[in-house]
């Protein structure tokens, strides 16, 4: 069982670290920021999904799985935002319309 | 002994009684004063901080008193931890003296500033009159921690909320040049607090303590100074030195003291600067007196000397009234620093007249900062060569003005005089008679100038003549009149102060006999020879000078600058060498110069103390 | 040569950068920036001597094993650095928006106007 | 007020708490008064998280259909893990195969959290970035490879959302537009 | 050479090419966002280092909060830096400033190397006062008991600052509320993100202040984290900053230094000392004053980063 889980940990641990791998590769090899950032942000979500997922098998039950599971989440959001937030930063010009959301919400 | 003095006696040993927790007192005023006033805002805040100064001024009194009286430090563990874990907070006589200087000045500052950051109809507050309130609390607070503190790490938290306190007071203005001469002084601040910072942290790793007292037992039981002692006195002193705006790193001084409004142009003179000043001598006296014999203190002293002839010289040259008294402070700063090497050898006077020029300087320069800022009100510019009349129309102003110059100038019974002659004997008795030189040239100088000054405000053409109606003359407030003026009369009438007084500079420290350096040197003060041979160099200086300055009906004062365009010989020669020294000066203010300075000044004086002990 | 001394020569480094860039830059921005640069040279030096009079004292239980006295000056050297950034970009940022550029190479002569009591209390109004 | 607001500030509240225990990761060997103590200080942590949550984040009526969210968070994962798999060739292929391109998305959700949520959830699978909104209200996304059926996925994911959110999902009136051209 | 020490090494050295980089980079921009990475690295350095105490905050204040002060600012003074380049110093007095410079660094680096073996140290004694206070955290130990008095005057020096930035505003804006948080585009992003992260930034500051006493945490780090949580709400439009003349938020602002001098002050009675305890009271104390500080603290910080008052928001405040 515990041979089991150490296998699965660096079978996960090593995909995961493929994916990162992956994703420097495409910040390297695409031609433009925005295909960049989606190599970057998206591969290494799922990379740091897959590394979580295999250090489930090794963390305490509950408190650390749940732990885990809670960083991967809060990565998740905050990267989504973050790229979402440069994506917006570097869309060419023509695609670029003034604040269309309308007027923001104040106060509350 | 009177009834009177029985009561008074008593009243000090019940102080004595208390111990040292008196000391926590001018340390939480202001800051409990400025978290109240921020809450509280703008209605009564002038009057309140009125009221706190008083009660400011109350405790530092009853701290000198027991200082005085116990002949001994007062001393104050905080939290009850002992060093070096602990912070403690000390009194000597010198922390005294500045506690009482302070709280004086900052007593006249806000009766002074009553009337200009004043409540508005609606009792609303406004910015100008929040900010001054509150960071004149700040800049309290700081200085008394500084004069109080004993662990190299508060005192730069001290020094730090000195600075961001009396940073925004030169920029209340809010004009783009008082916001460059904020900020200039802001980052030079920095950079001065960063070193001192620095210079603290190599000492906690070579001695593991920030205490001075404890720092000084282990230093003086080292056989040779460990090379980060050396760097760390080398970073300190020179961040300090950045701070105190000692001759060359004074560039963010003249347009920053001039650019701040009169009430905080006073602080900023008379105190700020001296709190830099205090901690170089708590370092280089205090935590570590072996460095007066080393040719550090010669480095130091001529700075203070080049501070002396070229901050003079400059004033000189001022167009504007404000940045003279600027370029004055500057050159009054210099005198500070030749307290260095004249303690090398004579430790009583030189230590004795240092305190004494703090204490006289601060007291004539904020006079003379608050008469500038009345006669400005009322003209509505400062420039100098326009200055004409203004004499017949705020005589008390100008006489304050001219007593604070006369303070500052040295003529008997004055501050002034007592410290040029306590220096003066400490060079001879040391035998570096240059250092006295030094001094009765900057004394000619500020005759000049402050003849200069005079000689516009009294004969000059008038300049309120056939003026439109909204453009006269304003009259100030007459309580602001007398604040300058009764300070002027403090700098001038300190030494008639009975000489006991002065033993409050000795006590904690041994061998500072101040009472009786003091009785020495005002022996014979009055005697008419005397007097006469001080007199006449000032009267002929004032002669000259006033033979440049146009007289009603003759030359017309377009050209502000009259020496520039002077055509006796005098104004001459005066001209040239003046056009010379403002060239020196203005290069010296340049940003990297001024680095390339400080630089220079750091590496030059960690070699003179290497290898000492 | 442990990893603390060479953190030390790596802050001696930083300061003499940090120096270099409050001088030499001409942008009070940058200048802003080589200050916090020294600024943290210096805390790191704090750090290394922390590391240095440490050894196993606090390992058990505390999960830190610095002399905490440096630590703690750090922290409050953090903020206090924090705040004097926060007052310099304002004056900064202000000085821009009156006109007054974002240089401090100003020339010696051009002197500063006159605050007076009068014009501080109404000078901005329209 | 109305039940649902009660109803989720309740739920926060214990989401809240939970998240506090595994912060806080209580030592149940420590005497029991302080574990109490502390359960005390995560009681009150978690009513002022979910004070503030309540305040940013104000409740709406539907309620959450549960259903909907496990095969929403099974479509996004399914999604991420397959098209991830797929950016393994083109990225590290001799010739990268990608054909990146905007696409103007739009959306059915009105403008705020919800919109938001879904802005979030596409950006995280791989191949597609919401980068921001057009001039008539559209979504505008970036991707990786145009000629992928991204549109009709996108759509599939939002009705999803809209379930979960507990509306009914109108049907849609239009094909999405797709815009811009392949740029390899 | 062991693999830690590899590690340091290769740290030090990312963090000097940083620290040239923030040195010589084009623009203020970019030199910025070396500054962010920069800090992001000290951190490390700073867990290298055993203080975790001290990363927390270098994470929060150091890197984060300085960081969007300084992008902030970077932005909004762009236009100017083409002025700026051609007021550069000669080359020359680079040349010999640089020269300068480096002797004293290489100064440093010699007293580094020649500091005292072994290296005195407070830990001990730390070690031997610090069961009196209830701690077990002993930075926390140091900054609020035995040198109780730099925590007081730092939590001070933060209002003459806060005052300070207030000031340069104009007279006529002065009841008006901060406007300098740089204000993205309206975007969905940054407002989800500003609706769903502060809650949990709220547990965690109150989990670092709760543990603050024993473990590595405390007020700085909490006050960090919380006002950049307000922060982000303030730039995502979900909330507008407090106008300078609200008294609720001056009063927020004093309460925390107000509380610590008057349990400072009854100290001299209750525990013969101003700033002393009195026994077996000193944890509780101290967690209040922890407490209350905190909120002082990240109101400061954040209304530190909104700047002054701006005319913009003027016909809505009083409020």
């Amino acid at each position: 069982m515990r041979l089991a889980l150490d296998i699965f940990t660096i079978v996960m641990v090593s995909l995961g670290g493929l994916f990162f791998l992956a994703g420097t590769v495409g910040l390297l090899r695409f031609p433009d920021t925005l295909t960049r950032l989606h190599a970057l942000t998206e591969a290494d979500n799922l990379g740091l999904g897959l590394v979580v997922l295999g250090l489930l098998a090794q963390t305490s039950w509950p408190l650390g799985a749940l732990k885990l599971i809670a960083l991967w989440l809060l990565a998740l959001l905050s990267g989504a935002v973050v790229a979402q937030f440069l994506g917006a930063a570097v869309r060419p010009a023509d695609w670029r319309t003034d604040d269309v959301s309308g007027p923001r919400e104040d106060g509350r | 002994m009177t009834q009177a003095q029985a009561l008074v006696a008593a009243g000090i040993r019940d102080l004595t009684d208390l111990g040292g927790v008196v000391l926590v007192f001018p340390l939480m005023l202001p800051i409990t004063g400025l978290l109240l006033g921020l809450v509280l805002g703008g209605r009564y805040l002038g009057r309140f901080v009125l009221l706190l100064t008083l009660l400011g001024l109350g405790a530092a009194l009853a701290i000198a008193a027991v200082v005085l009286v116990g002949g001994d430090a007062l001393q104050y563990l905080l939290g009850g931890w002992s060093p070096p874990l602990g912070v403690g907070l000390r009194a000597d006589g010198l922390s005294a003296v500045m506690l009482v200087t302070s709280a004086l000045v900052m007593l006249a500052v806000a009766l002074y500033a009553q009337r200009a950051f004043p409540i508005t109809g609606d009792g609303s507050e406004t910015r100008s009159s929040l900010v001054f309130w509150l960071l004149l609390l700040g800049v309290w607070g700081g200085l008394n921690t500084v004069f109080l503190g004993q662990d190299l790490f508060t005192l730069f938290v001290a020094l730090e909320l000195l600075t961001f306190s009396a940073v925004p007071l030169v920029a209340l203005g809010g004009k783009p040049e008082t916001l460059a001469a904020a900020l200039r002084y802001l980052l030079f601040a920095l950079l001065g607090s960063a070193l001192y910072l620095l210079g603290a942290v190599l000492i906690y790793g070579t001695y593991g303590t920030l205490d001075i007292a404890l720092l000084a037992e282990r230093i003086a039981g080292a056989d040779r100074w460990p090379p980060s002692l050396v760097a760390a006195i080398a970073l300190m002193t020179v961040g300090l030195l950045a701070k105190t705006a000692l001759f060359p790193l004074h560039l963010w001084l003249p347009p920053a003291h001039a650019g701040a409004p009169p009430a905080a142009s006073a602080v900023l003179s008379a105190l700020v600067v001296k709190a830099s000043f205090f901690l170089v001598l708590r370092i280089w006296l205090d935590m570590m007196p072996g460095l007066l014999a080393t040719a550090g203190v010669q480095i130091l002293g001529a700075m203070g000397a080049g501070a002396i002839l070229v901050g003079n010289l400059v004033a000189l040259r001022q167009v504007r009234l404000k940045l003279l008294i600027a370029y004055s402070t500057l050159a009054q700063i210099g005198y500070l620093f030749l307290l260095f090497p004249l303690a090398a050898g004579a430790e009583a006077l030189a230590l004795t007249g240092g305190t004494l020029q703090v204490v006289s300087h601060a007291c004539a320069k904020a006079a003379m900062f608050m008469a500038a800022g009345l006669i400005a009100a009322a003209l509505g510019h400062d420039r100098i060569g326009e200055l004409g009349g203004i004499a017949r129309a705020l005589p008390i102003t100008v006489l304050a003005f001219g007593l604070a110059g006369l303070a500052l100038l040295g003529l008997q019974p004055s501050g002034g005089y007592l410290v040029k002659t306590l220096l003066t004997s400490a060079a001879d008795a040391s035998g570096q008679w240059w250092w006295g030189l030094v001094m009765q040239a900057g004394g000619l100088l500020t005759a000049a100038y402050l003849f200069r000054v005079l000689g516009y405000a009294l004969f000059g053409p008038r300049a309120d003549e056939g003026r439109p109606p909204n453009l006269a003359i304003k009259r100030p407030g007459r309580v602001q009149e007398l604040v300058a003026l009764l300070l002027a009369l403090c700098a001038l009438l300190l030494g008639l102060l009975p000489p006991v007084a002065f033993d409050l500079t000795g006590v904690g420290r041994a061998g500072v006999d101040a009472g009786a350096a003091v009785s020495v040197a005002m022996a014979g003060a009055f005697d008419w020879g005397k007097l006469w041979g001080d007199l006449w160099p000032v009267l002929i200086v004032g002669l000259l000078v006033l033979c440049a300055v146009p007289w009603p009906g003759g030359r017309p004062a377009a050209d502000a600058d009259s020496v520039r365009v002077s055509s006796s010989v005098t104004g001459r020669a005066a001209a040239v060498v003046g056009l010379v020294f403002e060239r020196v000066d203005a290069a010296l203010r340049q940003w990297p110069v001024a680095g390339l300075s400080l630089l220079l000044l750091g590496l030059g004086l960690a070699g003179s103390l290497v290898g000492g002990a | 040569m442990s990893g603390t001394t060479l953190f030390g020569l790596g802050a001696a480094a930083l300061v003499g950068l940090g120096l270099y860039g409050l001088i030499c830059q001409p942008g009070a921005l940058r200048k802003i920036l080589a200050f916090n640069l020294m600024g943290s040279g210096i805390f790191l030096l704090f750090g290394v001597i922390a590391k240095r009079g440490g050894g196993a004292l606090f390992a058990a239980g505390t999960g830190s094993d610095g002399d905490p006295v440096p630590q703690a000056l750090v922290i409050t050297g953090l903020v206090v650095a924090f705040a004097a950034t926060a007052i310099a970009v304002a004056l900064l940022v202000r000085l821009a928006e009156t006109g007054g550029g974002t240089t401090l190479e100003t020339d010696a002569q051009d002197a500063p106007a006159v605050p007076t009591d009068a014009n501080l209390r109404g000078e901005r109004e329209p | 007020m109305g039940r649902y607001v009660i109803r989720s500030a309740v739920l926060r509240w214990a989401g809240f708490l939970l998240f506090w225990l595994l912060l806080a990761a209580p030592d149940l060997g420590a005497p029991v008064i302080d574990i109490l103590v502390d359960l005390l200080v995560g009681l009150m942590a978690a009513a002022v998280a979910a004070w503030t949550s309540l305040r940013l984040l104000p409740p709406t009526p539907g309620s959450l259909r549960y259903g909907a969210l496990l095969r929403l968070a099974a479509r996004v994962l399914r999604n991420s893990v397959v098209s991830g798999f797929s950016l393994l060739p083109r990225v590290f292929g001799p010739r990268l195969s990608i054909a990146p391109g905007y696409l103007s998305y739009p959306v059915r959700l009105a403008p705020g959290p919800a919109r938001a949520v879904f802005g979030a959830l596409t950006s995280v699978v791989p191949g597609t970035l919401s980068v921001g909104t057009d001039r008539d209200g559209a979504l505008i996304y970036h991707c990786l490879d145009v000629s992928q059926p991204v549109a009709e996925d996108l759509a599939i994911d939002e009705t999803l959302l809209i379930e979960t959110l507990g509306n009914k999902p109108e049907a849609r009136d239009a094909v999405p537009r797709r815009k811009g051209e392949a740029r390899a | 050479m062991s693999v830690g020490l590899i590690s340091d090494v290769v740290l030090i050295l990312l963090v000097l090419s940083l620290a040239v980089w923030i040195t010589i980079a084009r623009t203020a921009y970019r030199a910025v966002v070396g500054f962010v990475a920069y800090g992001l690295l000290m951190t490390l350095l700073w867990v290298r280092l055993a203080a975790l105490d001290v990363a927390m905050t270098e994470a929060a204040l150091g890197s984060g909060l300085t960081g969007i002060l300084l992008f902030a600012a970077a932005a909004r003074l762009a236009p100017f830096e083409a002025a700026e380049r051609a007021r550069a110093p000669a080359p020359a007095l680079r040349l010999l400033i640089g020269l300068l410079c480096t002797l004293v660094a290489a100064g440093l680096a010699a007293v580094v190397l020649w500091l005292p073996e072994p290296a005195p140290t407070l830990a001990p004694l730390v070690a031997e006062h610090l069961p009196p206070t209830g701690l077990r955290n002993p930075v926390t130990g140091v900054l609020l008991a035995h040198r109780a008095i730099d925590t007081l005057l730092e939590s001070m020096v933060l209002l003459p600052a806060l005052i300070g930035v207030w000031s340069v505003a104009a007279d006529a804006d002065w009841s008006g509320r901060p406007g300098s948080l740089p204000r993205p585009p309206a975007s969905d992003a940054l407002t989800l993100l500003a609706r769903i992260l502060p809650p949990f930034g709220v547990l965690v500051a109150i989990h670092l202040v709760w543990i603050g006493a024993d473990e590595p945490g405390g007020k700085f780090q909490a006050a960090a984290v919380l006002a950049a949580m307000w922060v982000l709400v303030m730039m995502a439009g979900l909330q507008q900053p407090p106008a300078v003349v609200s008294r609720g938020w001056r009063g927020l602002l004093v309460v925390g230094a107000s509380l610590f001098i008057a349990i400072g002050i009854a100290g001299i009675w209750l525990a013969d000392a101003f700033l002393a305890y009195p026994k077996g009271l000193a944890k509780p104390l101290i967690i209040a004053i922890e407490v209350a500080l905190t909120g002082s603290v990240a109101v400061a910080l954040a209304l530190l980063l909104s700047g002054p008052p701006t005319r913009a928001h003027r016909c809505e405040a009083g409020r």
